[in-house]
């Protein structure tokens, strides 16, 4: 289970030149700024663009090797690609759209699995009508199984969201999370929305004008201060990989234990014990000296300040330590001097319960098995 | 194979006559007629390109010629049994009175300042030929030129004369005698032009016996009877 | 109503144009793909020979044809003693007049619906494992339909009324090749054939008026059939 | 190179096809309008009209134009009485004819990108004041400009190739009517014409070409004009 | 300057009943859920849709009344209409699109009020270039600047910034705000984000399902706790009338004087004694029985419990009473027992200076005369 791409391909004053692998099922991100280079990255991949150079593996298959001139057509590739636009077939129903690719995989799937991803997707209802007939979010699930039921090694998805508004984006992100969590192969999740990416995705490939900036788990991506410029000032925060602890029904609360504290939220949809990602936006985070008594906020955890970074402006962002967990806060730059914060100092982290509500969550699927 | 129709191609012009002849010889014989309908130069291209037409009835002595001289048409069989007159005609509600056809004819007068004398096309239509070879006759040709309708074929010129686009018209006799919207204003006299012929021929490797019948039913006694029940000359 | 002639002219015409537009469709579907691609080589040359007949008078086409396909010709002689098919004098040289002189309609109307059509698709297609022919067939036909339909009902409409390539290719002989247009000229050839040419005329746009209908009709449930 | 009555038919087609093309645009700008539009009572009929001249032969049309227009009927009458207008046996009959015989071509290329146009650029025109004739003239008609160009394209082509139509309203009067099309015609009917036939075909070949690359160039240079 | 409305029209499942008037310069909103019947009101304003019935009147002109037969077209109604797809026309160049409206005004615009607008918008740069070469932000910008060239009554904009992805809405809000600032007209503004409603209007009329669920101003709408579940849970929260007061450059911030309080925000691009609407998120508000010591929040206002209100799940809307200013916190139930929360009660909201940032500021324009 790998994907292994090393990309240049020079479009005058735009040049990209990046090279990452992917060796895990489930969604990894690519991620970064419009102009970065995430399209051209993924047409590559592909097959619908052709570098000027480059190597490409999948599953030890090479699908691009231009110093040996191998070069497979996209439909040899066996890569499910999602488009931004959908791109269902006007003419055709959703069931024959679905079984389009499917007719032509080289192993394609039984009648049981198509049955299963239909009622993953939610779309058994639609199977009839045209693509004309159905709203954006259908439009994108339908694509997502049409892609899926060409048996594909890996699939790949140009932001499968950006085209929907914010209710149909939500809609659909379910189905991709189960997605996610089934797949036995790796998705690359093209993106430039920060709450997609840390929703859906375990790891991610951060660009920056055709080069990669970084690369790892969202946890970690997310937690550099560094990269706060690129994975954006507002919605940056620390992503908590949490294990479901208590639930609390008659406060309609629930615990999320993660190494180093724990986290109480608003009720989760999970058992106990069920892995879960959890944002913790960097604006949502306050910090004490002491401990504070009376106060609304349900979470005041233990923490040590690792290190500061004075951003523009009134902001500062502190890198926090619970634990073995890194927890970012913004805070002004006033409150840093007013608080003497620095680093190796103890101090509290409040957050307020309703601040991680269901949109900063999201069901991690199994531990992979490596 | 005695079912099979003998198929005849037949200048536009004898339509009606031939059509006829071929109802009558059917009822007589029992064997069915085919006819192809087309202007004279059509049929003997086709021929050329090798139609399955066993009979040629030609409105042009110069397209069976053509013919001819490729060795198309059984040379012995042709024959040019009818005839026809050239006639000037006027809309039938014109007041122009009968004139003489003749060198003194004055056709400027007779067709006024702007108008125009309808002619099949003298280039290539067969009537307009015979009316170009009269007109330089009678020294009527320099003037009459410049002034001419030229049809695409000798019905249109006679459409021409009956709509009253053009105050007169040179056509065949039979044209003008079948319809009452035209009157006879002259005749061209027998020496002014070659004489009007029809050129019969069995086309080359047709000479079976019902051809020839055909042939014979229509140079006969009966078929020139038809033929001159419709305005043409047969002697 | 209609004398037996007139029927038979009548059938005749429907027959010939039928078969002229459909045969000719694959053709006129193939050089519109052509010519619908941004650039090649020839593809002037593609696009002169088809508008071809649009330029030439069709006594012209019909010349050319009887010159190219005669039984005396090399290439109708070939055809004749190796497949038997003779064209001359027979309603299929007629439907095959007609074919050549109504193709520019037909590749015009497909070309435009072919140029219409998301070139996005086709690439979702090749990521799906089609291969070009499969494309072809699977999407970029069935999207240009509506397109196919229209050029198809010009060339029906205009192969009704085909007059000079059919009289100079295969001449004018009844129940064969004397379609309505050309039992029209051969009234028209008789004195006093004008009541005679006037019925002909007037089966002719009553024939007309009923295939713009049907093309309407089916026009709308094309187009239904292949979008929303 | 070209004989002067070559050069005389070439140039004369190339008056008449103008004239006829430039001529019948308004009118089938109207036509294409009215047809675009989705329903209304008599617009079947108009349909038909407007299609007529692709079903009937040219030869019918002619007839037709002469019964209708010739100047003892009493519309051909009237016009020249009143206007002066004198159609029989001059070129203005012959473009006239070739304007009638090619004009469904306009319009179905015309009404196809009428019907293109995202009716909500009018609405908006709409709300900025503009009236319905104003929006036509500044929205719909230049949106529609591709389209227009494609058909008097067409239909120019076609008229170059108009032969049936011509003869038969108008005549083959040398200078005047006889086009390059009745130039062949009568070169094709002499025994002998073969040659002088084929170099018209000829020039009428490279005619065509050259005005199927002047469009090619005028199409993209009008679409680089309107969109993008 | 007044605006009339009063509409009903049946859409069979769906049925429009509203009245509602606006008498004032500057941006109203037209805020509700998808299909509550915004569009339909605007396309019946604008002449666009023949309601059953209705009555439409702009400074005393009657556009519409079904009573007496009077329906206007389109054009005569002299007001602009800025729709969601722009709808510039392909074939003008962008000076051409702006002066379309313009040359066909009653009373149009002078060269100098034109080149105003131009720079205004910051279209200067674009006037020759076809639409097809524009940005979405610049399309929406241009089309925009075309009605308001028509020299309008009224502006009516149809979810205008709906189809601009994020980083294109940032581009043009600042346009919109400089606009309603000097706009001498009433503006109709649809959407169905909070964001831009809270930022751009003073008033809203809050629709659902066809009919008006309230109107009012926005602070007064958007503190109601019962039309919550309306203007959304999360985004939800109170919006300050303020007053720049002093800044501190060396900290980045500024001071925002409200009616009851001060508020401590990142630094305002406003000279003091501008006014500045400013958006609290109920979320973002924290509460605490005792002032807090040493926590890095910079703001502590002293408030007391207006209302209480239980929603479902974990949650609780506290109303807060901060001076005439009102505030809403959002917290979990559980807080709202363990801290004893009550009306009457006087406790602290703890609000963070980095969550009211430059996105939930706007500036306010001159108090309208009236
Ligand atoms: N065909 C092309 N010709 C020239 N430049 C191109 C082409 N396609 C893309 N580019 C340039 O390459 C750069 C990267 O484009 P790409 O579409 O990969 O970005 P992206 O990361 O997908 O951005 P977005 O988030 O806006 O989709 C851009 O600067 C773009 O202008
Ligand atoms: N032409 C129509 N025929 C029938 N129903 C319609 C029509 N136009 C709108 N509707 C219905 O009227 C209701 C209101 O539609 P409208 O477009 O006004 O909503 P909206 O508030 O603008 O929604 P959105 O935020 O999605 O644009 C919807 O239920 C819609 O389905
Ligand atoms: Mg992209
Ligand atoms: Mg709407």
């Amino acid at each position: 289970m790998s994907l292994e791409v090393a990309l240049r391909h020079d479009f005058g004053p735009f040049g990209l030149d990046i090279a990452f692998s992917v060796d895990r099922p489930g969604i990894t991100a690519l991620f970064g700024p419009s102009g970065s280079g995430k399209s051209t990255t993924i047409s590559a991949i592909a097959g619908l663009l052709r570098p000027d150079a480059g190597r490409i593996v999948v599953n030890g298959r090479v699908l691009l090797d231009t110093e040996r001139g191998i070069v497979l057509p996209p439909r040899r590739r066996r890569l499910g690609y999602v488009f931004q636009d959908a791109r269902l077939f006007p003419h055709l129903s959703v069931r024959s759209n679905l079984l389009f690719g499917w007719k032509r995989a080289g192993r394609p799937a039984s009648r049981a699995e198509i049955d299963h991803l239909v009622e993953l997707l939610g779309i058994g209802a639609l199977l009839g009508r045209r693509p004309g007939m159905l709203s954006g979010g259908e439009r994108q699930r339908v694509a997502l199984g049409r892609a899926l039921l060409t048996a594909p090694e890996a699939v790949l998805l140009d932001e499968p969201l950006s085209a929907l508004d914010h209710a149909r984006k939500q809609e659909i992100m379910p189905y991709l999370e189960r997605l996610r969590d089934e797949a036995r192969m790796p998705m690359l999740y093209v993106s430039h929305a920060i709450d997609e990416v840390t929703r859906l995705a375990d790891h991610m490939i951060l660009l920056d004008g055709g080069r990669v900036a970084a690369a790892g788990s969202v946890s970690e991506v997310m937690a550099r201060l560094d990269l706060f410029p690129l994975t954006g000032r507002f919605e940056a925060g620390a992503v908590l990989e949490t294990v479901v602890g208590r639930h609390d029904p008659a406060d309609a609360l629930s615990e999320l234990e993660f190494a180093g504290g724990s986290l109480v939220v608003p009720l989760v949809d999970a058992p106990p014990g069920a892995r879960i990602r959890a944002r913790v936006r960097a604006r949502d985070v306050m910090l004490a000296l002491h401990e504070p008594r009376d106060i609304s906020a349900n979470n005041i955890l233990q923490v040590e300040v690792a290190g500061i970074r004075l951003d523009e402006g009134a902001f500062a962002d502190v890198q926090l330590a619970c634990g073995a967990t890194r927890l970012v806060a913004r805070v002004t730059r006033r409150s840093v001097e007013r608080l003497g914060l620095r680093p190796g100092l103890r101090i509290v982290a409040i957050i307020k319960a309703v601040t991680v509500d269901r949109r900063s969550l999201s069901p991690m699927g199994e531990p992979p098995a490596g | 194979r005695a079912q099979e129709p003998v198929t005849v191609f037949a200048a536009a012009s004898l339509t009606d006559a031939m059509e006829e002849i071929g109802r009558l010889y059917g009822e007589q014989t029992g064997h069915a007629v085919r006819f192809s309908f087309a202007s004279s130069s059509t049929l003997a291209r086709q021929i050329e390109a090798g139609a399955p037409a066993r009979l040629f009835a030609s409105a042009s002595e110069q397209w069976m010629d053509y013919l001819a001289e490729r060795g198309l048409i059984e040379k012995a069989s042709r024959t040019s049994p009818i005839g026809n007159s050239l006639v000037l005609i006027a809309p039938a509600d014109s007041p122009l009175a009968p004139q003489r056809i003749d060198g003194a004819l004055d056709l400027a007068a007779l067709l006024g300042p702007d108008e125009r004398l309808a002619v099949g096309d003298p280039d290539h239509v067969p009537a307009g030929i015979y009316a170009r070879k009269a007109l330089e006759a009678l020294g009527l040709w320099e003037e009459a030129e410049p002034r001419l309708a030229r049809a695409d074929n000798v019905r249109a010129a006679l459409a021409l004369v009956e709509q009253g686009e053009t105050p007169l018209g040179i056509v065949y006799g039979t044209d003008a005698a079948a319809t009452d919207r035209v009157r006879i204003v002259g005749t061209f006299p027998v020496g002014s032009h070659p004489p009007v012929s029809y050129p019969f021929a069995l086309v080359a490797g047709a000479a079976t016996e019902e051809s020839e019948a055909l042939l014979g039913y229509m140079t006969g006694e009966q078929g020139l009877a038809v033929f001159r029940r419709f305005g043409f000359t047969a002697d | 109503m209609l004398t037996a002639a007139e029927l038979e002219a009548l059938l005749l015409s429907l027959k010939i144009s039928s078969v002229a537009v459909l045969c000719a469709l694959p053709f006129a579907v193939g050089a519109a793909a052509l010519l619908a691609r941004p650039s090649f080589r020839g593809k002037l040359v593609l696009d002169g020979l088809v508008h071809l007949p649009l330029v030439l008078p069709p006594v012209v086409m019909g010349y050319l044809l009887l010159i190219a396909l005669g039984t005396r010709a090399p290439l109708g002689g070939w055809l004749l003693e190796t497949f038997g098919i003779r064209f001359m004098f027979s309603w299929t040289g007629a439907a095959l007049a007609a074919a050549i002189v109504t193709f520019p309609f037909q590749v015009r109307a497909i070309r435009l619906a072919l140029e219409a059509i998301d070139p996005g698709l086709s690439a979702a297609a090749e990521t799906l494992g089609a291969g070009p022919v499969d494309r072809f067939f699977t999407i970029v036909l069935p999207l240009a339909l509506p397109g196919i339909v229209a050029g198809a009902i010009t060339a029906f409409a205009a192969s009704l009324g085909e007059f000079g390539a059919i009289i100079t290719f295969v001449s004018n002989v009844p129940g064969e090749t004397r379609t309505l247009p050309l039992a029209i000229y051969t009234a028209i050839q008789t004195p006093g054939g004008e009541a005679a040419a006037a019925r002909l005329v007037v089966i002719s746009i009553l024939l007309a008026l009923a295939g713009l209908m049907l093309s309407e009709i089916l026009a709308r449930r094309v187009r239904r059939l292949t979008h929303r």
